[in-house]
């Protein structure tokens, strides 16, 4: 895991720097003076070779100091812990929303293979697939943040609410709940046609014979064994689930004006803030093996066949 | 309270948009005002007149400004503001007083300390920001403070309670915008003293709490997203007559969908020319326009900048040297129609690097280079380009094959089609124009490019903003890494000194500097305005009255409201 | 003279396990066997499932890696070397598989299937290699049209005789024949087996026979070697085996097959309930603490049966 | 001799045929579904329509702006009316498609072949050769793809379809790897891969010529999917500003005009027409996709 | 013991699976019955329509893509009309049924347990302290040597022996009238099959349930059952007490299969082949007599148009005449 994360810091940040410009070309104002300019790339070290510049970059990680951020003139990990939780907290809402929509009708849909139902779900999930997320996006926002106003618009929360209030926490779930519905209601493909295809082979499986063959109720059978072997796989995903919600935070947050992770990243791209390019593909990798890892710690509990006893 | 424009295919015409708007209304008691920050990005929350970079945190801090001199029209201090300025030209002094009474947001006196603060910090060796420049090293004592070799700045003294003594090393009239290193805000040094100056940046002073002069004060930060502000109730023009502001940030691609919902009042800042067609059929707004301080270029490469010396040097063999070929160039440039179509007459064709907000200084009676086919193909026949191998482009006089590389940036809307447009433009006269890396460049990129010289680049658009003092010195001046076009001549390093020389204290010397300089840009053609700018502002129609004006003295005070909520 | 000796085979598994995935301990999938193949003869593999059979025909045949042991081919180690290409004990060896149907490639003509170690070992002209192709399926009892077929078009029998066809095409001297006929019906094993003794007859071949079927490998068998755990119980010829066994382990499987004989079944499963006690009871005698088979020793010229050295005068 | 052994009969029923898993299959399942018949010959339609037209449209012509027209309704003068640029959305539609799709295909092609080959002599050999490609497997799923593409594409100077095209790849052929990797391993474990080696077949042979085919409908199924995905990733780049450059007609710059609320509402005929092609293949390939899926799992046939 | 009662009644079931629109019955026509306290085996070479019998009695199939016609009578109702609720109370508590594979007939994820006790909550009105006595109970009766730990396992933790020895328990959970047995113990070694019929056995005694057990390996039936039908193509074609059936059986089919076991006196013999394969379902011939084509050396005149079973003694019935005339091609039919 170590390697992995120091191999990957290592390439971003060869890469982060190949980017032209840097985080003070964006300081150029007639008003601004070209000489200071240069001072300031000077006192920041851009004109060090790259390995020094990743060695005193490295060595402050290795003390917990991911640098500070060009742009926000704050510690990296301030910056980004507050955007990180943003980010997670949305991603979880997204996931159980995801999973509300999705699980439903993905056993709907094996349930009642090939029938009328079947086929209309199969087909939303394509549907959803194909539109791009922005342009749902931006349809939800208009129509259910602005015309009918049924949502805040932007934000993590509303400013007049005193922190760690209960109004105030309400408030941070509301602000993420029209991200998060459109997030689920797109990201639903893998899951229903996943849970769909699984049911519908739990249902010719040997065991399922054997609990019919015990007479029990056939919404039984279904219950407790069809649905529960098939979410399985699904329980397994859970990590990577997560770990793609995160990714694809960068869409969402920036349609929604959601300060989270996704929309830093783009912010720090366009401001060549290396050192929070860095540390976010860092955190999105550490995450994503997190994310695996969580996978198959879930697997482990949830799977008594690799459970470790 | 629609704005004019009935036509809605045609372009907006400047004259029908006002400066003003009174709304009708009984105004209610109180009411907060709802701002839209509309930004894709979170501000960054340093709301430190010295150590801001984003012009947002300056949107911000407009609510609660720290400013101690007021402006005309001109951008020239005059003696509203809480400090008056005084000029001892012939001992490089600059003597600023303030008013008696006046109040910081926490309750304190405004003392001359509290003046000096700002340049304390700016000069001190922990400062990592850009004003730490070739203005601000022209107080003296600056340099010596910043390299730690003094305490303090020994051009500062306080003379008394309210006096302030500034000494410069040389003084021009751009002391008059709050040019040449004067410093225009204060700073709580009741407050700062305190903070050393590295750890500015992350102090509450900063970043929660600041303490501020204006109209409101700073009650509430969710960070990145919103600000809460309060009635100041120690402002020096009197307390506002509204409970409080609260700006927001929107993102870009639904501000006009808030604004038409009624979400918010108005926008910290203006909006970009480009939104006007989403918000000009909305029935809640009036939409005030003003000019702005900046133009747009067209730029050509004629030399390098030595980055050793930090001297500009022409190089008669580039391939823009030619000024007829530049001249041309020019001419080609249906701008017009650009602007008509696509900027509903909010920007206009420049004939001049002075935008005209700058009365004293614009030259009017410039031609410019406008829209003329037949005069452009013209030129180009008689300085020798003509198409000699017949494929409809024209050869250098050489008989070279002609091709001309263009860096445009990217971001703006429209900006593609712009390029486009003016290849095709330069196309039907006969120049083949291409893009330089094949498409539009970002804009750190292009920046990097354009001010490394690089050889892939010909001719490049570009814009400036040009700050309350016009002055070209740190455009166009020989020394200056921001010439970008690296034309130099003895005669324009001459015109610009006079502009900032000690006779142009005198106005009308100034002005008749100003004007025979634009004259030769415009006749050496070694960049090429094209266009001028306007900013729209949306106003709802609760706002009684709102004042985009530059010259009357409109103060956010005044503002009040006629309803609970904002018109849908 | 045998042509081929196995000289004390181990194959070990290892067992990946942990937060590196590292090994943590092996499988004793085959734990120190040893056998001799003589032209003409068959030898029995007989055991439960699980107790290294497949491993000990693969290992052999050079499927699986060797942790330890030696395999010598007329004189010669070739112990790791047998995945040499054109090897003459790659040619010599071959193998038919359990399940026909696998074994086969679904995607491939009859014609291909049976062409491929031809193409590989002896370098034939086209026409001789279709000569030799019609040749082999009449040898296994095909008509030649067969041959542009695929595999699913056969029924169980006939795709193991495809398989057949192509293990003797090559003349091996010895074929690995892993469970060749459990996957079948009874009346099509009974194709398969008069099948294999037919053409080992004419052939002159060698068949290493795994099977758990002890009826089956009864009834194929020369030889026969009781495997359990990785290792022999016992070995010896089919009448050492069937007619005096002298392993409790080698009583047990024998007590345990059904016999078509329903009169008798009283009797045979008071029998067996009595070899069964008998085993849990001697069992310790059999077997070391760890419960790993002891090693062979002989009893007669042809008989050997694992038992410590002590234990010789008990049986 | 031999009369004993073949039922005559039924064996000459048989005609020559294909193994059950190959393209009868596949034709009898087509054949069933209405639907993915439907979207196959729609498909082909389409794909033929656009490759064929497209030859007839000079791009620069196309991509000449003029202001006047600017967002022209469908119409006399532009049939899907035009863009902020004047110029025609049909044409850019047309243009727009085909790059999308050539785009699409080639990253398929190039994912498919590094994936499938990885995937295949990983799941073959197994032991050390699918130790280290699976650690380069797993160090490139740690990989923030989005990011790292986002970050190439602005530290690449010259960033043409090329560009686009490799940049893509290299992040994309890790699924189908990992994906054909698990399937080769259980293919490799079947007994006519080891009778294969036993009787001396070259392991390239093995892998390619025996197991390949063998897994061909997944990997069609899966190439399919990719393709479609891939036609659906080009758009987003191209909403975030990192795909093509506008001056090269897509599908992704199209839709993402949609992205300026006024567009969005009122001009639809710039971003709408686009969209419903992008869903039209989405749909018709997964349909496609779907139906070779069912034919190579016996357990979801139809027919 | 008293054989005399009948349990369970089959008369002219037929079960049709649907291929391409068309059903097809893979079981053609059996009637059978099963009495109190017997074994009855059913034996047949794969294909022939055991499973297709078993599953039809309680009513396991698809019902989309199959179609039971006939009747099998149990306690006056017909199953084969019986709606899936009524069915539910029929199946576990008055049938139960063991299936071939032990490993993927026990659900992966859930404990021993409760898979057993499963079926008692819905047929039985014990408690829940008295459902988990039953269960261990249960364990303890088919040999289960430490019935709390196993019903805390998960089915991956116990061996194939162990595994079968579960789903005999789970199938007499509610003391079943009638056990079917579909190829017990196909998938285990011979040690443990023994103690697998021996188990059974033991427990037809102790309960005096009626076991129909379906096998194809006519050793198994010769150790454990007491009557014995032999189906080929759907159809049953001999049906009689299992010492008769060893020691005189009677149609070709059965003789066939019975010289083509390895004997274990047969060692250098050739054995004897069946020539010609088992018809697929669809192109089952649906009339006349189904094996002639595999006996061809039989005239077709020995052969009854419409072969029904004949009584040849008391309880040995054989269907069609071709038994009379019956020889083999010749001693150990060789392949060439
Ligand atoms: N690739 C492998 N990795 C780890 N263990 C293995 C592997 N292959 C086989 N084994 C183990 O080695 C032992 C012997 O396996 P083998 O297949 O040789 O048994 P067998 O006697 O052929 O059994 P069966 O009768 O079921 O075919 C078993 O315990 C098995 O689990
Ligand atoms: N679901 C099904 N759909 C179509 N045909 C089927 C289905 N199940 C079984 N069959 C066919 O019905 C016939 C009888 O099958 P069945 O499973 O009853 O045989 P069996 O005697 O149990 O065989 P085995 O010994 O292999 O289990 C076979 O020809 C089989 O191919
Ligand atoms: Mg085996
Ligand atoms: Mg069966
Ligand atoms: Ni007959």
């Amino acid at each position: 895991m170590i390697p992995q994360l120091l191999i990957l810091s290592l390439l971003i940040f060869i890469m982060a720097k190949q980017m032209p410009g840097d985080p003070f070309t964006g300081l150029i104002t007639p008003e601004s003076d070209a000489n200071r300019i240069e001072e300031l790339r000077e006192e920041a070290g851009f004109y060090d070779p790259w390995y020094v510049q990743y060695a005193n970059w490295i060595i402050g990680v290795a003390q917990g100091d991911f640098g500070k951020s060009y742009t926000y003139k704050v510690p990296v990990a301030d910056l980004i812990g507050e955007r990180a939780m943003n980010t997670l907290w949305l991603s979880l809402l997204s996931v159980v929303l995801l999973y509300l929509i999705a699980i439903p009708l993905g056993v709907l849909a094996g349930r009642y293979q090939d029938t009328l139902v079947d086929k209309s779900i199969v087909l939303y999930s394509f549907v959803s697939y194909a539109i791009p997320t922005f342009v749902l996006g931006l349809i939800f926002l208009f129509l259910f943040g602005y015309q009918l106003g049924w949502f805040p618009t932007a934000g993590t929360v509303d400013i007049k609410y005193e922190e760690s209030t209960k109004a105030y926490i309400w408030s941070k779930i509301y602000h993420m709940l029209l991200p998060a519905i459109t997030y689920a209601v797109l990201g639903t493909t893998g899951v229903i046609q996943y849970l769909r295809s699984e049911i519908i082979d739990s249902k010719s499986m040997d065991y399922v014979r054997t609990a019919r063959s015990k007479g029990i109720p056939i919404r039984k059978v279904y219950s407790k064994h069809i649905f529960r072997n098939s979410l399985l796989p699904i329980a397994a995903f859970f990590g990577f689930t997560i770990t793609g919600l995160l990714g694809g935070s960068i869409f969402i947050e920036s349609i929604f004006g959601y300060p989270g992770m996704g929309q830093l990243f783009m912010q720090s791209i366009s401001s060549r803030d290396y050192s929070v390019i860095t540390a976010l593909v860092l955190l999105f990798g550490f995450l994503t093996l997190l994310g695996s890892l969580l996978s198959d710690i879930i697997m482990s509990i949830v799977d008594p066949r690799i459970r470790i006893d | 309270a629609c704005t004019g424009n009935d036509d809605s295919s045609g372009p907006a015409d400047l004259t029908k948009f006002p400066l003003v708007v009174d709304n009708e209304g009984e105004a209610i008691e109180g009411g907060t005002l709802k701002v839209a920050l509309g930004t894709d990005t979170p501000f960054q929350g340093i709301f430190s007149w010295v150590l801001y970079e984003d012009s947002y945190d300056a949107d911000i801090m407009g609510y609660a400004s720290n400013v101690i001199f007021e402006t005309d029209g001109e951008f020239l201090v005059n003696d509203q503001g809480i400090a008056s300025l005084e000029v001892d030209q012939a001992n490089n002094k600059a003597i600023v007083k303030i008013r008696e009474g006046i109040k910081w947001s926490d309750g304190q006196a405004l003392k001359i300390e509290d003046l000096i603060q700002p340049y304390l910090i700016i000069g001190h060796p922990d400062y990592e920001g850009v004003r730490y420049d070739g203005d601000f090293q022209n107080i003296i004592g600056a340099v010596d403070y910043h390299n730690g070799k003094a305490d303090t700045i020994s051009g500062l003294k306080k003379v008394d309670d309210t006096t302030l003594e500034i000494s410069f090393t040389k003084l021009s009239p751009a002391i008059f915008s709050i040019g040449d290193g004067l410093w225009g805000y204060a700073e709580p040094s009741h407050i700062m003293k305190g903070i050393p100056v590295g750890k500015l940046l992350e102090s509450d002073a900063v970043r929660k709490n600041p303490v501020t002069l204006g109209a409101f004060k700073f009650d509430k930060i969710v960070p990145g997203e919103s600000i809460q502000f309060a009635r100041n109730e120690h402002y020096w023009k009197g307390a506002a007559k509204l409970d409080g502001v609260i700006v927001k940030v929107v993102p870009t691609s639904s501000i006009a969908k808030a604004i038409e919902t009624g979400k918010y009042d108005m926008t910290a800042g203006s909006l970009p020319a480009t939104t006007y067609p989403e918000v000009r059929d909305f029935e809640n707004i009036t939409i005030l326009a003003q000019p702005e301080l900046s133009y747009s270029y067209l730029g050509f490469k004629l030399g390098k900048y030595d980055t050793t010396t930090g001297i500009s040097t022409m190089d008669p063999q580039a391939k823009m040297a030619d000024v007829k070929l530049r001249q041309a160039m020019g001419y080609a440039l249906d701008i017009e129609q650009v602007n008509e179509v696509y900027y509903y007459g909010l920007r206009s064709r420049a004939n001049s690097l002075i935008p005209p907000v700058f009365e004293s200084y614009y030259d009017e009676t410039l031609e410019g280079y406008t829209y003329n086919v037949d005069k452009a193909n013209e030129i180009l026949d008689e300085a020798g380009y003509v198409d000699t191998d017949g494929d409809d482009l024209r050869e250098t006089p050489k008989g070279e094959k002609l091709e001309i590389k263009m860096a445009s940036m990217a971001g703006d809307p429209i900006a593609e089609e712009m390029t486009t447009f003016y290849m095709q433009n330069w196309a039907d006269v006969g120049l083949n124009v291409v893009l330089s890396t094949g498409r539009l460049i970002e804009f750190n990129s292009y920046y990097d490019k354009v001010q490394s010289d690089d050889p892939e680049i010909d001719i490049f658009m570009a814009a400036w903003s040009t700050g309350t003092n016009p002055s070209p010195a740190g455009l166009y001046g020989k020394e200056s890494a921001f010439n970008f076009s690296r034309y130099t001549t003895p005669k324009l390093d001459e015109l610009i000194a006079a502009i900032d020389s000690k006779k142009a204290f005198d106005i009308d010397y100034r002005a008749n500097a100003f004007h025979e300089w634009q004259l030769y840009m415009e006749k050496n053609a070694p960049v090429i305005p094209t266009q001028f700018r306007t900013a729209i502002y949306t106003i709802n129609d609760r706002v009684k009255h709102y004042d985009v004006n530059l010259e009357t003295d409109f103060d956010l005070n005044q503002i009040e409201l006629t309803a609970e909520e904002p018109i849908k | 003279m045998s042509f081929m000796q196995i000289r004390d085979l181990h194959v070990h598994y290892p067992i990946r396990g942990g937060f590196f995935n590292d090994v943590v301990d092996h499988v004793l999938a085959v734990d120190g066997i040893s056998l001799e193949f003589e032209k003409g003869k068959t030898y029995g593999l007989v055991g439960e499932s699980g107790c290294g059979k497949s491993t000990t025909g693969k290992a052999v045949i050079g499927l699986e890696k060797i942790t330890s042991g030696r395999i010598i081919y007329e004189g010669e180690d070739v112990t790791n070397k047998r995945r040499n290409r054109n090897s003459s004990f790659n040619r010599d060896i071959q193998m038919i598989f359990q399940d026909a149907n696998s074994s086969l490639n679904p995607r491939k003509r009859v014609q291909d299937i049976i062409a491929e170690p031809i193409r590989n070992f002896l370098k034939l002209s086209d026409l001789e290699e279709k000569r030799k192709i019609n040749e082999l399926l009449a040898i296994v009892g095909m008509p030649e049209d067969a041959k542009f077929k695929y595999a699913h078009e056969f029924s169980g029998g006939q795709k193991q005789r495809i398989g057949i066809a192509r293990a003797i095409a090559t003349n091996p001297k010895l074929i690995i024949a892993d469970e060749p006929v459990s996957a079948l019906d009874l009346s099509v094993q009974a194709q398969v087996l008069n099948f294999l003794k037919d053409i080992q007859d004419e052939l002159g071949l060698s068949y290493l026979f795994i099977s758990h079927d002890l009826g089956v490998v009864k009834h194929m068998c020369d030889y026969i070697s009781i495997m359990y755990k990785g290792r022999f119980v016992e070995s010896g010829t089919r009448e050492d085996i069937y007619q005096s066994p002298k392993h409790i382990y080698t009583k047990r499987l024998l007590s345990a097959i059904p016999m078509i004989e329903p009169d008798t079944r009283q009797a045979r499963k008071k029998e067996r309930i009595l070899v069964e006690e008998n085993f849990h009871k001697e069992q310790h005698q059999y077997f070391d603490e760890n419960g790993r088979v002891f090693d062979l020793h002989p009893i007669s010229a042809t008989h050997q049966v694992a038992m410590t050295a002590k234990e010789k005068w008990v049986i | 001799m031999s009369e004993q052994l073949v039922n005559t009969k039924s064996q000459n029923e048989y005609a020559m045929s294909s193994p059950p898993s190959g393209f009868q299959v596949i034709i009898r399942e087509f054949k069933k579904d209405k639907l993915a018949m439907f979207s196959l010959v729609g498909l082909f339609v389409t794909l033929l329509a656009i490759f064929i037209v497209a030859n007839f449209i000079d791009q620069d012509q196309l991509m000449k702006v003029s202001p006047r027209d600017k967002f022209a309704e469908p119409g006399e003068k532009f049939f899907f009316g035009a863009d902020q640029g004047g110029r025609s959305i049909s044409g850019q539609l047309i243009l727009g498609a085909r790059n999308s799709i050539t785009i699409a295909f080639f990253v398929t092609l190039i994912t498919g072949f590094i994936g499938i080959a990885v995937g295949l002599i990983t799941g073959y050999f197994g032991g050390w050769i699918d130790n280290i490609f699976m650690r380069i497997i797993d160090f490139f799923i740690t990989i923030p793809s989005l990011m790292i593409i986002i970050v190439l594409v602005t530290m690449i100077p010259k960033y043409t379809v090329t560009e686009f095209i490799f940049i893509m790849s290299t992040f994309l052929w890790v699924g189908t790897a990992r994906l054909v990797r698990s399937k080769s391993l259980t293919e490799s474990r079947r007994d006519y891969v080891n009778a294969s080696k036993t009787m001396g077949t070259r392991d390239t042979t093995i892998i390619f010529k025996e197991i390949m085919p063998n897994l061909s409908s997944i990997l069609i199924v899966e190439m399919t999917l990719n393709f479609a995905g891939n036609v659906g990733l080009e758009t987003g780049l191209s909403y975030l500003g990192f795909g093509l450059p506008p001056s090269v007609p897509s599908l992704g710059t199209l839709v993402s005009y949609a992205n300026n609320p006024l567009i969005l509402e009122e001009k639809w005929w710039v971003w709408l027409p686009a969209s419903l092609l992008i869903l039209f293949l989405m749909l018709a390939i997964n349909y496609v996709g779907q139906a070779i899926r069912r034919s190579a799992d016996a357990k979801q046939r139809l027919g | 013991m008293v054989i005399s009662e009948e349990l369970l009644t089959i008369r002219d079931l037929h079960t049709g699976y649907r291929i391409k629109d068309i059903y097809y019955d893979a079981v053609d026509g059996v009637s059978i019955s099963l009495k109190k306290n017997e074994i009855l085996a059913i034996v047949g070479e794969s294909g022939c329509g055991k499973s297709t019998l078993a599953t039809s009695i309680i009513g396991l199939h698809d019902h989309n893509k199959t179609r039971v016609r006939g009747g099998i009578y149990y306690k006056n109702s017909n199953l084969a009309s019986l709606d899936e609720e009524a069915l539910n109370n029929i199946r576990g508590e008055e049938i139960g049924m063991i299936f071939q594979d032990p490993l993927s007939a026990l659900n992966p994820l859930m404990r021993i347990g409760e898979q057993i006790e499963e079926s008692l909550i819905y047929h039985s009105k014990l408690s829940k302290e008295q459902r988990i006595q039953r269960v261990l109970n249960l364990l303890y009766q088919v040999g289960i040597p430490n019935p709390e730990r196993t019903a805390n396992q998960f089915p991956h933790q116990l061996s194939g022996g162990m595994r079968q020895r579960v789903i005999i328990a789970i199938a007499i959970s509610c003391k079943p009238n009638i056990i079917i047995a579909d190829e017990p113990t196909t998938a285990l070694d011979v040690t443990i099959q023994a103690q697998i019929l021996d188990l059974l056995s033991e427990l037809q005694m102790e309960t005096g349930a009626g076991i129909i057990l379906i096998t194809h390996d006519l050793g198994v039936v010769a150790e454990v059952a007491d009557r014995v039908a032999v189906m080929y193509a759907g159809q049953i074609i001999e049906e009689a007490p299992v010492e008769e059936l060893f020691s005189n059986p009677k149609h070709p089919y059965t003789r066939s299969l019975l010289n083509s076991i390895p004997q274990m006196n047969s060692e250098n013999e050739k054995l004897q082949v069946i020539q010609g394969l088992v018809p697929s379902l669809a192109k089952l011939p649906r009339t006349g007599c189904r094996f002639s084509p595999r006996i061809p050396w039989i005239p077709e005149s020995n052969h009854e148009a419409e072969p029904s079973l004949h009584e040849v003694s008391p309880g040995h019935f054989v269907r069609c005449t071709c038994f009379k005339y019956f020889h083999f091609e010749s001693e150990g039919g060789s392949l060439r």
